[in-house]
């Protein structure tokens, strides 16, 4: 039998000079089950406080209603004050009497009433609360970082530097990303492999990073705290224990004339290679697909030529496993190649290139050496177009979105060429310029005042190829659309960038939902932006969305810091507010008829499957199971099931139900 | 999608009258000029493509006068460059087509316009009575429309020496159907005088 | 190869060696004609300027004419008139209403069955295996394939070959024999229906092709559009005119190319009909069949301009 | 109804399924019932024709049947429709069952598998797609519907005849049996039935595949498969979804397109 | 008073409307004291059977009420709820239940005034409506009062 105690706060004026308090207390007494009943004029002060604590062991109440202001403002207090009385906390409920009546009505008869109605609810349902526990959750203090880009590497060392463990897997076989092929970096044309490349020592050094290349994500298990993975070390058939990274490998390669990844395809590497000279780790792979040896059988130079021995071409990939309690994904993104654009010559133009493209030409380390020259002769471009949105931007190629850092990167090149090339002419064609960012609207009229960078506002329509010139056939809409050819010897397009390959793939693993274009959704487009709707799972940089180097360096700093969070307690205590399916006596088990409709419709994939065996092993039948540790407590699934086999703690279907009828 | 100029609940604005029968909308447009850089006739045109379409987009009464009075919508070769290659997938074409019935059913078309316009129309008549195109017949009865008495004087009989040309119509049996067609679908003074 | 046929109005007149030629390459590949019975005008280009309703209803007409016959593949030799009805046909299928609507108009069944297929799409059928066997005489000369406008765009409709930079005609060229040019004006447009109320344009236009053509070294232009011929060939004056110099490049119907590959004569090929003589510089290798030919070589430039 | 015959001694025989669910002689002859039919000489017992309406599916989940080991059942579209939406619905796995397929004209099909049941289901109209009762109500004004269900619901006896026909209804515990809370009265009036027929055709609401068993079992004739239908009508014309076409179909209730229609919130 | 005072039982989901509606209340936005809100914690919890019960307990009207969509604190129970809405406001419309007396609304923890608004409207319009007649008749068919405890 419930003893639940009523305590009306007139809040001073605010509630009592409209709500006849004494009124409320007094009618409340004669509901079934209150036997304690009393109004005070200020119940969050300690004297109120205490009127509850004592009136909690004085009348062993089983439940208290406090009929005062909304429970988001005082919820927390009251509930703390029946704790340290020993009642537990969940047992007490609020009744809205100020933000929902006093402050709403004016002081009638009728706003009296429904001051008793909102109590008498909040009475009905406390009668059917239960006691409930926080729940406890370990946490595994490992983080894990999918991504060696400059997003991975920075979210990597803040963790680390936070004093925790980070395992880092790259796909590459060397960590640092797309950064590590830009050039210069706007809007300080500082040198980006100067300002990466020690991070990327830092974080192989690392004492707390374990660092996996050439390696991918397999498998993940588990929920915040407690995730389980495996990682696929491809085979590099290459020891790296044994390897010193000397290169005699890669000069002697016999095969040379491969496409190079790192020079977006403008330079050529050997069979067996390091991606680039800085490259971290400084250890070679061979490139199955295109090494003699794995294609014809025969050649083995590079074992012959090792001296540490240490070509294993029998090397076998390699699945490690890892107890994470929080991973980052900054897996980073991709660009459009130019066989994308029809118009602009299906790629088959060679000096028709990508932003990217033109990095590797200005980069010093690229294939001229920094030198302007095009790709077709190796001729200095004279006139160069700079095509901005190239694929971003536009539906009808199935990409609505802007990619953000094309503005800023186009103004960037043609600076850089303008430098290069004092001569030359920089066309940019552009239909709109966002340069929002610290120093990046001035960035871009320096290019255009000083470098004399030519901006022209339109699309381009179409690129053909003249006496071995690209006839640029653009309008300028500034001047009415009035069209404009331009004869170039070089176009540079700043092509759309999109999720990295795989994106898909890795977020249906990770179970974290994306949007249409594969880029991984954060959990709140405003209030949450690195996490993701699965616990202890972060974004961080460009597999997010478009974003330039300082924004994904932010926001990986940003998702390091709610891994240390996390990371902080080694329980992760959460309020049991959450849904729970029921379990019953042999042979029913549980109501649950296992159609898991419900699974699809949890935001948070919480609902698990579990299979009820007999003793000798036989399934008797695979029920639902909602993850605790996972689960937020919307309820969705609650309303959702057809047998009421889910019920949500603390808004159960008998409280909410209770709620109603007495009204 | 018949157009809608003479049903009787008319959207206000040219946009919409647009987007109702055409089923393209105007505010699709983000003025990149594509189709203006694209198309082979722009520097022909008082009004590039992409401007017409700004026309709509602002729909002041001026506004929209000044596109069903341009002589860019008669110079729309239908080409379907613009459509093509439109990053929002406008169908420009299709807008033209629709500016132009509006400009004639409401006497708006442009002076310049009229040798295209009499071509179309001694076009469409010389089919409407023998069901088919009837050189011969079109180029006449053209010349006498626009006027242009001595134009392809000396292509005709080099078309003839070719036996390219025929002296007399090829009349299809399905003649009345074709009246019928051409009455239905022009319940619109603007069609032929 | 049964097909259905839409010759179109331009096949009985302006560009009647287009006909004879299609006609007389058909028998060589086996392909049996099924003309559409009492086909009308399908109003290209005239009728989609002025009156939508009157662009659909006439190539519905024809539509359900072939229908009625039976015909389930319609080949449209004239790409202006192909695009009509492609179009025409795509928008009926996408809208039950507005079908009802224009079948009401036409007071016939329309259920819009008849697959429409261009020229290139036919042929393709016969060169995509290689035509080798077939092939007596290759045409062995650099050639510019002209597809103009109406064979790929829309291409959301159509979705035939690629938009930009198509390819099929010149992997037939390839299959007879030729040597397709990589050019700029593949699809760029000829002037289409202005060829009589603004002959400047189409000169200003089509003089812009017929150059590109010339300065890449093409000794043909091949096209497969009666109107693009017209614009093409009968203007070539106005082009000279305008351009002030002259081009002796002649342009060839798609199917006459063909036909002298599969080694047809000149007047079954209607050759004599181009106003531009088909002359070629140098003769082929295999055999000649054009160089000198009597009816046909007039005098470069002897298409003295209109008025 | 030879071969169908000839199919089922055969699976018996060969042991490849323990029981055919099928159609029998009824109480007399303008009856059919359903038969479970778990010996090869006993196949004989089976019957096709014009009388063999009912829904057998509904039978594979219940226990009773399940004990007697793997089954075929003879299906009728609506039948093949119930299969997936079962399946769909983790109550039936590939292989759990073989199905006697039955086309609307009578002939035996070859099913062998999901994907060739999807296929076959595809091509068959659904009921609400055209039930003229459907149009019939709509026309009513609200108030002559409000008239027309309260006197439909005030002859309900809550037998339950409609749940236990019906092939999806098939839940451990209903609802209606819960009594912590007593979501539903109990005793057999208006207000009740009202609650119970509308809770119900919420459950089926996106997941009905319109075999219109409640209606048929309903002793009191209640065109129940009315309320299902027309949200059956809903979800497709508002979600584009058609329960029952396939074996992993997406549940109405459980998936959303963030542009659903919302005209009705302010 | 004479005029008859609709009964009204609202819905809300805690982290938008509830608290929406706490945001009138400081911003002492007076609206009429018909109304009485349940709190949830989303409205992809609220039962469609709550409802029923709502009218079943003599409410003339029913608010439900949530967060916009894309606003859902648990990113999508709103959705799913919406769905919910669509069909059983059908299915009720089609019984033949006046579907103006459920009014759905999204009122996010900004909209203080809107709450305030959408109370008032409904009030107005439901003691436009009247008294929810129809479903008082098949109360009056109970046989027991319903039980609470």
């Amino acid at each position: 039998m419930s003893r639940i105690g009523v305590f009306v706060c007139h809040c001073g004026e605010n509630i009592g000079a409209t709500v006849d308090c004494a009124a409320v207390a007094k009618s409340c007494g004669d509901l079934p089950g209150v036997v304690v009943s009393t109004d005070y004029k200020y119940m969050c002060s300690d004297p109120g406080q205490n009127m509850i604590k004592e009136a909690i062991r004085d009348q062993k109440l089983t439940g208290v209603v406090v009929a005062a202001c909304s429970p988001r403002m005082h919820e927390p207090t009251f509930r703390r004050a029946c704790a340290e009385a020993g009642l537990n906390p969940f047992l007490c409920e609020m009744a809205n009497l100020r933000e929902h009546c006093s402050w709403v009505h004016e002081r009638t008869p009728e706003t009296t009433d429904k001051a008793i109605d909102l109590v008498r609810v909040m009475a009905e349902k406390v009668r059917r609360n239960r006691p409930l526990y926080p729940i406890k959750v370990p946490v595994t203090k490992t983080a894990l970082v999918l991504g060696g880009g400059i997003a991975g590497i920075q979210a990597a060392l803040d963790i680390a530097n936070a004093g925790h463990k980070v395992v880092m897997v790259e796909r590459e076989p060397s960590i640092g990303g797309h950064m590590a092929q830009l050039s210069e970096t706007f809007p300080t044309l500082d040198c980006s492999q100067c300002i990466l490349t020690p991070r990327m020592v830092e974080a192989a050094r690392h004492p707390n990073i374990t660092l996996y290349t050439y390696s991918e994500l397999e498998s993940v298990e588990g929920f915040i705290g407690n995730f389980k993975v495996r990682i696929r070390k491809k085979a590099r058939s290459v020891d790296e224990k044994l390897c010193t990274g000397c290169g005699l490998c890669t000069q002697k390669c016999p095969n040379k004339r491969i496409p190079c990844e790192f020079n977006a395809q403008l330079g050529l590497r050997s069979a067996i290679y390091v991606p680039f000279p800085q490259a971290v780790p400084n250890k070679p792979v061979i490139d199955r697909e295109r090494c003699t040896f794995f294609l014809k059988g025969k050649c083995k130079v590079c074992e012959k030529v090792c001296p540490t021995k240490a070509i294993r071409y029998d090397q076998q990939d390699e699945i490690v496993e890892h107890d994470i309690g929080a991973i980052v994904a900054a897996t980073g993104y991709e660009v459009k190649g130019t066989d994308f654009f029809p118009e602009y010559g299906y790629g088959k133009y060679k000096d028709v290139i990508t932003g990217l493209q033109f990095e590797r030409l200005a980069s010093a380390s690229g294939p001229t050496q920094g030198v302007m020259k095009r790709p077709s002769d190796g001729k200095t471009p004279e006139t160069v177009v700079f095509i901005a949105c190239a694929g971003s931007r536009d539906p009808a190629k199935g990409i609505d979105y802007c990619s953000k850092i094309c503005c800023m990167y186009t103004a960037k090149h043609a600076m850089l060429y303008k430098h290069k090339v004092h001569s030359g002419k920089a066309y940019v064609f552009y239909m709109d310029i966002r340069a929002g960012g610290k120093m990046y609207e001035e960035f871009v009229r320096r290019a255009i005042e000083e470098d004399g960078v030519k901006y022209v506002r339109g699309r381009v329509a179409r690129i053909y190829e003249e006496d071995g010139q690209l006839i640029v056939k653009g309008a300028d809409t500034l001047l009415g659309g009035e069209p404009l050819e331009i004869k170039a010897d070089m176009v540079v397009l700043a092509s759309a960038m999109v999720a990295s390959p795989g994106a898909e793939q890795l977020a249906q693993t990770l179970k974290v939902s994306y949007d249409p274009y594969y880029f991984l959704s954060e959990a709140h487009p405003k209030l949450k932006p690195v996490e993701t709707n699965t616990a202890g799972i972060m974004v961080a940089g460009a597999c997010q969305a478009p974003k330039d180097i300082p924004e994904s360096v932010a926001q990986a700093s940003a998702a390091a810091a709610k891994v240390a969070g996390l990371f902080s307690q080694s329980e992760l205590s959460r309020e049991p507010i959450i849904a729970v399916v029921n379990r019953s006596a042999p042979p029913l088990f549980s109501t649950c008829v296992g159609c898991f409709l419900c699974e699809s419709a949890c935001p948070y994939k919480a609902i698990e499957r579990e299979e009820i065996r007999g003793r000798d092993g036989q399934l008797i039948k695979t029920v639902a199971k909602i993850n605790a540790g996972v689960c937020q407590g919307c309820g969705t699934c609650v309303a959702l099931c057809r047998s009421k086999s889910i019920d949500l703690q603390g808004y159960t279907n008998d409280q909410v139900f209770a709620e109603v009828m007495a009204l | 999608m018949s157009h809608a100029v003479h049903e009787s609940h008319q959207p206000a604005s040219l946009a919409d009258r647009v987007l109702e029968s055409t089923g393209e909308s105007a505010a699709q447009c983000y003025q990149c000029g594509k189709c203006s850089a694209g198309c082979p006739l722009a520097e022909e045109m008082d009004y590039s493509p992409s401007q017409i379409l700004h026309l709509l987009q602002l729909g002041t009464k001026e506004m929209e006068e000044r596109a069903l009075r341009s002589e860019a919508i008669w110079l729309c070769l239908t080409c379907e460059t613009c459509h093509s290659r439109c990053p929002k997938e406008v169908d420009l074409a299709k807008v033209m087509e629709y500016l132009r019935s509006e400009s004639m059913a409401r006497g708006m078309v442009n002076p310049k316009a009229k040798d295209i316009l009499a071509f179309h129309k001694s076009f469409l008549d010389c089919i409407k009575y023998t069901g088919r195109l009837y050189e011969v017949g079109l180029i006449s009865d053209y010349k006498t429309r626009s006027w242009h008495f001595l134009q392809d004087l000396t292509a005709v009989p080099r078309l003839l020496k070719r036996g390219k040309m025929k002296f007399l119509p090829h009349l299809i049996a399905g003649r009345a159907a074709m009246s019928r067609i051409f009455h239905l679908t022009s319940q619109r003074k603007d069609n032929h005088e | 190869m049964r097909l259905g046929l839409y010759p179109g109005c331009s096949l009985l007149g302006s560009s009647r060696e287009y006909a004879e030629s299609l006609r007389a390459v058909a028998a060589q590949l086996g392909i049996e004609w099924q003309d559409v019975p009492d086909w009308n005008c399908c109003g290209a280009s005239a009728a989609h300027s002025l009156n939508h309703d009157l662009a659909l209803a006439l190539p519905a007409r024809i539509l359900a004419q072939a229908e009625k016959a039976g015909i389930e593949e319609l080949a449209v030799p004239c790409s202006a008139c192909y695009s009509r009805l492609a179009i025409t046909r795509h928008e009926l299928l996408a809208d039950e209403k507005l079908r009802r609507k224009i079948a009401g108009i036409i007071e016939m069944d329309l259920e819009c069955k008849p697959k429409v297929l261009n020229v290139l799409e036919v042929l393709t059928r016969f060169t995509a295996g290689g035509l080798s066997d077939k092939v007596r005489q290759p045409f062995k000369r650099k050639v510019a394939c002209y597809y103009g406008c109406y064979l790929v765009r829309p291409h959301k409709v159509l979705k035939f070959d690629r938009v930009e930079d198509p390819q099929s005609m010149d992997e037939i060229m390839k299959a007879v024999g030729a040597d397709p040019i990589d050019w700029a004006y593949k699809t760029e447009c000829c002037g289409a229906g202005f060829s009589v109320s603004r002959t400047d344009l189409v000169a200003k236009l089509s003089g812009k092709i017929v150059d590109d053509a010339v300065r890449r070294g093409a000794e043909a232009i091949v096209v497969a559009c009666p109107m693009c011929h017209v614009n093409l060939d009968l203007r070539r004056g106005a082009i000279e005119k305008h351009k002030g110099r002259q081009y002796s490049i002649p342009v060839l119907y798609i199917s006459q190319v063909v036909g002298l590959a599969l080694g047809l004569d000149d007047q079954a090929l209607g050759m004599h009909r181009h106003i531009v003589p088909v002359v070629f510089s140098e003769p082929r290798e295999a055999g000649c069949c054009c160089a000198g030919h009597g009816e046909a070589a007039a005098p470069v430039g002897a298409t003295e301009d209109e008025h | 109804m030879e071969e169908l015959r000839a199919k089922a001694k055969e699976l018996l025989a060969a042991g490849t399924v323990k029981v055919v669910v099928g159609y029998g002689e009824g109480s007399d002859k303008y009856r059919a019932r359903a038969v479970f039919v778990r010996k090869a000489e006993q196949a004989d017992k089976l019957i096709c024709d014009a009388r063999c309406q009912q829904n057998l599916a509904v039978y594979l989940t219940r226990s009773e049947v399940k004990a007697m080991g793997k089954p075929a059942v003879v299906a009728r579209p609506p039948a093949m429709r119930t299969l997936l939406q079962l399946a769909a619905e983790r109550q039936l796995a590939p292989g759990d069952v073989v199905v006697l397929g039955i086309s609307a004209d009578g002939k035996l099909l070859d099913l062998p598998d999901f994907k060739a049941i999807e296929s076959y289901v595809a091509t068959v109209p659904m009921d609400w797609e055209s039930n003229p009762e459907l149009a019939r109500l709509e026309a009513m004004s609200s108030e002559e519907r409000w008239a027309y269900w309260k006197e439909q619901f005030s002859h309900c006896i809550k037998c339950y005849a409609c749940r236990s026909s019906c092939p999806l209804c098939y839940c451990s515990r209903c609802t209606v049996e819960c009594n912590q809370p007593q979501w539903i009265f109990a005793a057999p009036h208006t207000l009740g039935n009202l609650e119970w027929h509308v809770m119900r055709a919420m459950h089926l609401a996106g997941r009905c595949i319109d075999c219109g068993s409640c209606s048929d079992a309903c002793p009191v004739g209640i065109p129940l498969n009315l309320l299902t239908q027309m949200l059956a009508r809903e979800v497709k014309s508002d979600f584009d979804q058609v329960a029952g076409l396939s074996a992993d179909s997406e549940y109405a209730l459980s998936s959303f397109k963030p542009d659903d229609k919302e005209d009705f919130i302010r | 008073m004479s005029e008859f005072e609709p009964k009204i039982t609202a819905f809300v989901c805690n982290w938008c409307t509830y608290a929406g509606a706490d945001l009138t209340g400081t911003s002492r936005i007076k609206y009429a004291t018909n109304v009485r809100a349940i709190r949830l914690p989303c409205t992809g919890r609220i039962d469609f059977m709550l409802v029923l019960k709502a009218f079943a307990q003599g409410a003339d009207g029913v608010i439900i009420s949530g967060c916009h969509p894309g606003d859902c604190h648990y990113t999508a129970g709103n959705y799913h709820a919406r769905r919910r809405w669509v069909l059983f406001r059908s299915l009720l419309g089609f019984v033949g239940v006046d579907t103006r007396r459920i009014k759905f609304a999204w009122v996010s923890a900004a909209e203080g005034a809107k709450w305030a608004d959408l109370v008032n409207e409904t009030v107005a319009e439901i003691r436009q409506l009247g008294p929810f007649k129809q479903y008082q008749e098949l109360l009056a068919l109970r046989h027991q009062p319903i039980e609470v405890a």
